[in-house]
């Protein structure tokens, strides 16, 4: 099916190739251009907002994660801890106790020091680094169940206002998000998969879909090597999107011009 | 008659089950401790055991053989383990940037095919299959709803004009689609209940134990409860 | 105000109520089974399809991928896969992907050196199926996406004995050089390397692929089904029952399926009062319980 | 020597090198390198391997520590390092096939392992009687969904109603399949940009760096 081979390359693999070198080509200089790429404001940072105010009002704590950290710092767990240090400055800022389990897999063992230094420094940035308390940072666990039970016992006897778990989690998110609404605890998770985004959408009260948590991360940090990630990855849906429509047209007339050039 | 070997697991196997169950009851508890730290340690140990396994025969053997690279491996897995200690942790550095790249690359040099370009290729399907009404309403919405909701993850540009409509139709088509998923992810969670369930029950000799363990267990739980002990003897 | 109470009670249900029902809907039916009847569904014919066509030439890359808790799950399916596999007489490779899986598979194929019989072990014996001559396992190999790749390329480089260290010499697995020499691999799998194995098996060597999914797994798989790297795919326990059913060989999956249709309806009656709940009371009044959706 | 491991520069040499030559040899006809690829990725899965050692080596200090500190609920912490080291003992005296290692799967691993996801039925269950309601139209196309998906999936439906059957698949083959679509789409961008990230030095974190 491969319209042209060009040597050395391997048949069948000229987009592929293509396709994976152009990723390069734009995010570098999308990190490195003069402006910063725009990311719009995602409705899940409102929804945090509102819910560590809400727990501000209620006099009760705020419970904040940045998920299990699987392989430690991949995709997921950097936008959570760019999350994390967002809702650890509106807790500094309105004296609202913050609470951050952490722990749940190998990777969370290196994760950890750094989290705690990010919430440090968003005590510290606003001004409330006497406020900082590392015990309320507990290590629950480095096995994924283990920190699943941990951290709805620390939501049944701390029964906080709101909490917010963000960064990449897995099965046990579901008994989590249940236990919080239990105690009525406005819910806010991000699940990384989809069987789990179906599952917790309907335990909790605001849930990121999909990269929302990664776009509201960048959005936060204006950090231009996040704010060019999520650029890069519109432009690819927008090539796909082309790609798409123009395969129809020419589906419609009987070619598979776009079919052959995929598989070249 | 059933071997002393088989009824000592199963014995034990529902206890440790009723014993895990004991989460719903919402309360921390001591069996649920039990069964939790049970399956943590021995989990481990056999992590522990399966493993170094196959690191010797894909580590050690093709050494013997004369193949040195995989040796290397272990050593430098070795290595790795200093990450836990400050003042060593840059020598750990090595390994990690070798499996860094070496996994980024096996994942992204085909992921970049199975993960998008075969997804595409596979959306550009024709909308009107003749003689099948069926293959035809599910060509249209599989490649109408992928359009559509591909519009509602955009993040770097405001919904306005025509995104302002598809983004739009493309959340109403993911609602859609989460009811569906939420029933098929209860389907395996219920899958694995009913199943396990089985495993408890069948044969019929299991039947009078696996009751009388739910009783112990939860009687156990309730009477805890009542003297306020749940919480001092669980973990 | 009683008919609001009514309407209260539907829409706050308490869920300690629905966790009790469904262990008694559990453990009702699998202690004593109705025997309704089920329906078969076209994925599951696709699949059994597959294993219908194979024959003594076929080389089977058998990855059991399950661990307890998938096994749990996929049981019904594994047990009634790999009976048609020994039937067909096809050679077969096993590999492991968790470390649970030495003591799974010892449950279905027993351990013929150790004199411990499996589920199976009448059907080896029936047909002759043969350690060493007719299926040979491997062992814990699919280790990590690294270890599936090598594997792919160079299965001599990866392993040369089988999963307790005796040599593999002499066997069929001389005549195996990398994944391209399989006619099929079949994955029972709660996601381990399943994708690994697409990536490097199905799409560089373009092997056959059929898999054994997991529930919470099935949407995400469903992709890799339209663009053909995936052959067919067994849908959880249902699925599982249903190649039971096609296959003729009744056991635990088409057992388990009364607990499922009644455990299914009864969650739609609860949603039903939930909703009948939510407009008759709920809708109006202060106490409204939010979620994501709405 | 030190001083050239602690720059990020080695680091990043590294992960480049190893990141090329094992894309290049996919991609480009180097039979002179295939070879070497293959054993470094064969290399590398050993050494992913060992990454357990990390884990037993943080997981036993931790539980001694709280053992030590006579910390709330101890007695499970030293419990779990004794089942821990019991089991690896266990193995590899009598060896990873034997009865008596194959003991302690059945007995602990097979409960506590599947019955810790059964759980989640439970919890979904509940959680779906409470949120699946008509509250909006987004709410109320996932209930209708939903429904008709559960109502399809019941074994016996099918055999009554087999439209039913018809209208499930049809929801799950095509809305379903396509969100998943997009989601793998979605998820493969983003690793693929994250690498990107990864290979230019971005995320120092991710190669040892800042708090290692």
């Amino acid at each position: 099916m491969a319209l042209i081979d060009i040597y050395p390359i391997q048949s069948g693999k000229i987009t592929g190739l293509i396709l994976l070198a152009l990723v390069f080509v734009i995010t570098l200089y999308l990190m490195s251009g003069g402006k910063k790429p725009y990311v719009r404001r995602v409705p899940g940072l409102d929804a945090m907002e509102d819910a560590v105010g809400r727990s501000t009002e209620m006099g009760k704590p705020v419970v904040a994660s940045y998920g299990w950290a699987f392989s430690g710092f991949d995709y997921w767990t950097v936008a959570g801890l760019t999350i994390l240090s967002h809702v650890a400055k509106l807790c500094a800022k309105t004296n609202t106790r913050l609470l951050v389990p952490t722990g749940g897999s190998e990777g969370s063992y290196i994760v950890r020091p750094v989290a705690v230094e990010i919430v440090k420094n968003a005590y510290d940035v606003e001004g409330k680094g006497d406020l900082f308390n590392e015990n309320d940072m507990p290590f629950l666990s480095g096995s994924q169940f283990a920190m699943g039970t941990g951290y709805a016992g620390m939501l049944l006897s701390n029964r906080p206002g709101s909490m917010i778990m963000a960064g990449s989690s897995a099965a046990d998110a579901m008994m989590i998000a249940e236990v919080s609404n239990q105690v009525g605890a406005i819910t806010i998770t991000a699940p990384t998969y989809i069987g789990n985004v179906a599952a917790l959408a309907c335990a909790s009260d605001y849930v990121m879909i999909g990269e929302e948590a990664v776009a509201a991360g960048a959005y936060l940090s204006q950090e231009p090597a996040q704010l060019a990630s999520i650029r890069t990855q519109d432009i690819y849906k927008f090539i796909g999107i082309g790609l798409i429509l123009l395969g129809w047209v020419l589906t419609a007339v009987s070619s598979n011009l776009i079919q052959q050039i995929l598989s070249t | 008659m059933v071997e002393f070997y088989e009824f000592s697991y199963t014995l034990i196997a529902i206890l440790a089950s009723w014993s895990m169950y004991a989460t719903l009851y919402g309360k921390p508890s001591p069996f649920r401790s039990w069964a939790e730290s049970s399956f943590i340690g021995f989990t481990m140990g056999l992590n522990l055991v399966v493993t170094f396994f196959y690191v010797l025969r894909t580590g050690w053997e093709p050494f013997l053989r004369g193949n040195w690279m995989p040796v290397m491996g272990i050593i430098l897995g070795l290595l790795m383990i200093l990450r836990l200690f400050p003042k060593y942790s840059y020598i750990s550095r090595v390994p990690i940037a070798i499996s860094l790249g070496t996994n980024l690359a096996i994942s992204l040099r085909t992921t970049i095919f199975t993960g998008f370009i075969n997804q595409i290729q596979a959306t550009i399907v024709p909308f009107w299959v003749p003689g099948n009404l069926y293959q035809s309403m599910l060509n249209t919405t599989i490649s109408v709803s992928v359009v559509l909701m591909m519009t509602f993850f955009l993040y770097s540009t405001e919904f306005k004009g025509p995104l302002k409509y598809t983004s739009k139709a493309g959340e109403y088509v993911l609602y859609i689609a989460l009811g569906a998923v939420f029933a098929q992810t209860f389907m395996g969670r219920l899958g694995l209940l009913v199943g396990y369930m089985q495993s408890i029950t069948d044969p019929a000799w299991k039947v009078p134990y696996t009751l009388s363990f739910a009783v112990i267990v939860l009687a156990g739980t309730v009477v805890l409860d009542r003297y306020g002990l749940l919480e001092k003897y669980s973990d | 105000m009683s008919e609001n109470g009514i309407f209260k009670i539907m829409a706050t249900l308490d869920r300690r109520i629905i966790y009790l029902l469904i262990f008694i809907l559990t453990l009702g039916p699998v202690l004593n089974p109705l025997g309704l009847p089920i329906a078969v569904t076209q994925e599951t014919v696709t699949y059994y399809s597959y294993l219908q066509d194979l024959n003594e030439d076929d080389v089977i890359w058998a990855a059991w991928e399950t661990g307890f808790s998938a096994w749990n799950e996929l049981k019904a399916g594994i047990i009634a896969t790999y009976r048609e596999v020994i039937k067909s007489g096809a050679k077969m490779v096993v590999a492991y992907g968790t470390t649970e899986d030495n003591a799974v598979f010892q449950l279905v194929f027993g351990d013929p050196q150790q004199g411990i019989r499996g589920i199976l072990s009448d059907d080896l014996e029936q047909y002759d199926y043969q350690y060493g001559r007719d299926y040979i396992v491997l062992g814990y190999v699919l280790v990590n996406e690294a270890s599936t790749s090598s594997l792919a390329r160079d299965l001599h480089s990866v392993v040369t004995t089988d999963y307790k260290g005796n040599s593999l010499d002499g066997t069929f697995w001389d005549d195996l050089q990398n994944a391209g020499d399989f006619t099929l691999i079949i994955d029972f799998s709660p996601g381990m390397q399943t994708n690994a194995m697409i990536r490097h098996w199905v799409m560089d060597y373009g092997v056959p692929m059929i898999e054994g999914a997991i529930g919470v797994n099935i949407p995400s798989l469903m992709p890799y089904i339209s663009t053909g790297h995936l052959k067919a795919m067994l849908q959880s326990t249902r699925g599982c029952a249903e190649l039971e059913y096609l296959a003729g060989v009744p056991g635990p999956g088409l057992t388990s399926m009364d607990a499922f249709t009644l455990i299914h309806y009864v969650i739609v009656a609860f949603i039903i009062m939930g909703n009948i709940g939510y407009f008759g009371w709920e809708k109006n009044s202060k106490q409204k319980t939010r979620t994501a959706v709405g | 020597m030190a001083s050239i491991l602690r720059r990020k520069e080695t680091s990043l040499i590294l992960i480049g090198l190893s990141f090329f030559i094992v894309t290049g040899v996919y991609f480009f006809d180097i039979p002179a390198l295939g070879d070497f690829s293959n054993n470094l990725v064969l290399m590398v899965s050993v050494l992913n391997a060992m990454s357990i050692l990390l884990a037993l080596y943080s997981q036993t200090r931790r539980s001694l520590l709280l053992v030590r500190q006579k910390a709330h609920g101890w007695p499970y912490q030293l419990y779990l390092v004794i089942t821990l080291y019991l089991m690896a003992v266990v193995g590899f005296i009598f060896g990873q096939t034997s009865q008596q290692f194959m003991w302690f799967q059945y007995a602990i691993l097979n409960p506590t392992g599947s019955v810790i996801y059964s759980i989640l039925a439970f919890y979904m269950a509940s959680a779906c009687a409470r949120a699946f309601r008509a509250r909006s139209p987004q709410a109320a196309l996932l209930l209708l969904s939903g429904i008709i998906v559960l109502l399809g999936q019941a074994p016996l439906t099918g055999v009554f109603a087999p439209f039913m059957g018809t209208a499930r698949t049809y929801l799950t083959d095509s809305f379903a399949m396509a969100a998943s679509r997009v989601f793998t789409m979605s998820v493969t961008m983003g690793a693929v940009v994250l690498g990107v990230r990864i290979i230019t030095g971005k995320e120092s974190a991710a190669i040892g760096f800042e708090g290692g």
